[in-house]
């Protein structure tokens, strides 16, 4: 049998987690999603709240990464992937 | 004819919440060189302000995991650009006041030439690449501010040294 | 606002027969750094060799008065070139074993740019310039044999990446 | 009354002084000679031994300083003057 859904956990980081004010979440998203798809749908849980906006909109800096590495947001995600979305990195 | 012979893993890597223990993260490098004779250490610190603005301390937050991933394939690069017998790369997190240090990198090469390029393209990536944040505490006029710091294009460009090369 | 305000003798240099106490050199410049964050040391030591050929000992020997000048020379050069808030040059003469340190050449500035070119800079022109001279002690199938050591056209070929932005 | 001769401390350091197996000495020239005429003069003094003009014909690597101060050949001397002769520099 089938499963149709999947569940994948969102990190935040720096300033989008001060931000948003979470830094840890769960997301269930129909099998076949793409990171897009859970941007979209964070969204609409957030019911377009405006800082939500401005992390996902912010599209020259927002970084992405797939199980602890970059990707573009059409990377497809899988049962228990890990998606972290951060501002460009500072250290050093 | 008896000869010492002194083994070293080369490659130390180390993140900590705990203040850099700078005389230890030197002797790794200066110390029991080998034919490796030339060593380069860069030191990063908080910076002591004295203008009005003043930096109280400093937050260094990271991406656990993956942070010692991408420190880990910066080096091995550096590693396969350059005969190294030592690199030593360590960064700080948590809380920092002004004048602690924040990140300590080194090499040991055969000739200063690839000791310091390895040591230069270490941060440069460290810099770019590794999942880092600093955030800056203020004092302005008596008022506590919290800035994120931003990301410096200079830093970007400092890059295509090395890719050019690559 | 009380503030402890930290002066320092920005340059300091030395040339001794005495073994270098590096943790005392690199205590000058990564501690009390202030507003000059960024540091970089260079260290350069007698190698150990593993071959056949085997280095015993080095002799350096200089040209007293001389080599002092042209030491403070490069260093003016560099503190005009580069902000910085620290510069310590330590060579050592006499009678080495492999594995103890030559040179100690370090910065401190407000960036890591100008911390390692200035440092890369003052390596470069030390080796070119200054009245050193190097001679090897090698042990061969049992018999010791003294070299000068030769002058590098590779080290003349350093300075050009210099005197294009000169 | 003008004196008529000159007084300079020759100085040979590394391979040179180990050739030679002098470091230091002093040399009485005519008032007016320069560098090049110190060179032939102490090529004279040692019967234009082999050793010393190994050192003098090394022009592409005999480097001359006159009074701590690199310089050329044809340099002017002065009474008291410091004059060394050594091979490139290989320090560091």
């Amino acid at each position: 049998m089938k499963n149709d859904k999947i569940t994948v956990s969102v990190l935040f980081f720096a300033s989008y987690k001060q931000l948003l004010g979470v830094s840890e979440l769960n997301v269930e998203l129909e099998n076949g999603a793409i990171i897009a798809d859970l941007c979209r749908k964070l969204l609409e849980n957030a019911k377009n709240n405006e800082k939500w906006q401005q992390v996902f909109a912010s599209e020259t800096s927002l970084k992405i990464a797939c199980n602890q590495t970059l990707c573009d947001p059409d990377k497809g995600l899988q049962q228990g992937d890990q998606v972290a979305f951060f501002p460009p990195v500072t250290g050093g | 004819m008896k000869q010492t012979e002194i083994h070293l893993n080369p490659v130390y890597l180390a993140i900590t919440d705990k203040a850099l223990d700078l005389a230890h993260f030197n002797r790794m490098v200066q110390q029991q060189q080998g034919e490796y004779g030339a060593s380069v250490i860069f030191t990063g610190s908080v910076r002591v302000s004295s203008a009005e603005k003043h930096l109280v301390a400093m937050s260094l937050e990271h991406y656990p995991g993956m942070t010692e991933t991408l420190l880990q394939q910066i080096i091995d690069k550096a590693v396969k650009r350059w005969q190294l017998g030592r690199v030593v790369v360590v960064h700080r997190v948590g809380y920092l006041k002004p004048g602690e240090p924040i990140v300590f990198v080194a090499t040991a090469a055969l000739h200063r030439r690839e000791a310091f390029e390895a040591a230069e393209y270490i941060m440069d990536y460290l810099k770019t690449d590794a999942t880092f944040w600093k955030q800056e505490h203020y004092r302005i006029n008596g008022v506590t501010k919290d800035v994120w710091v931003e990301a410096k294009q200079s830093d970007q460009q400092r890059l295509k040294r090395w890719q050019q090369k690559d």
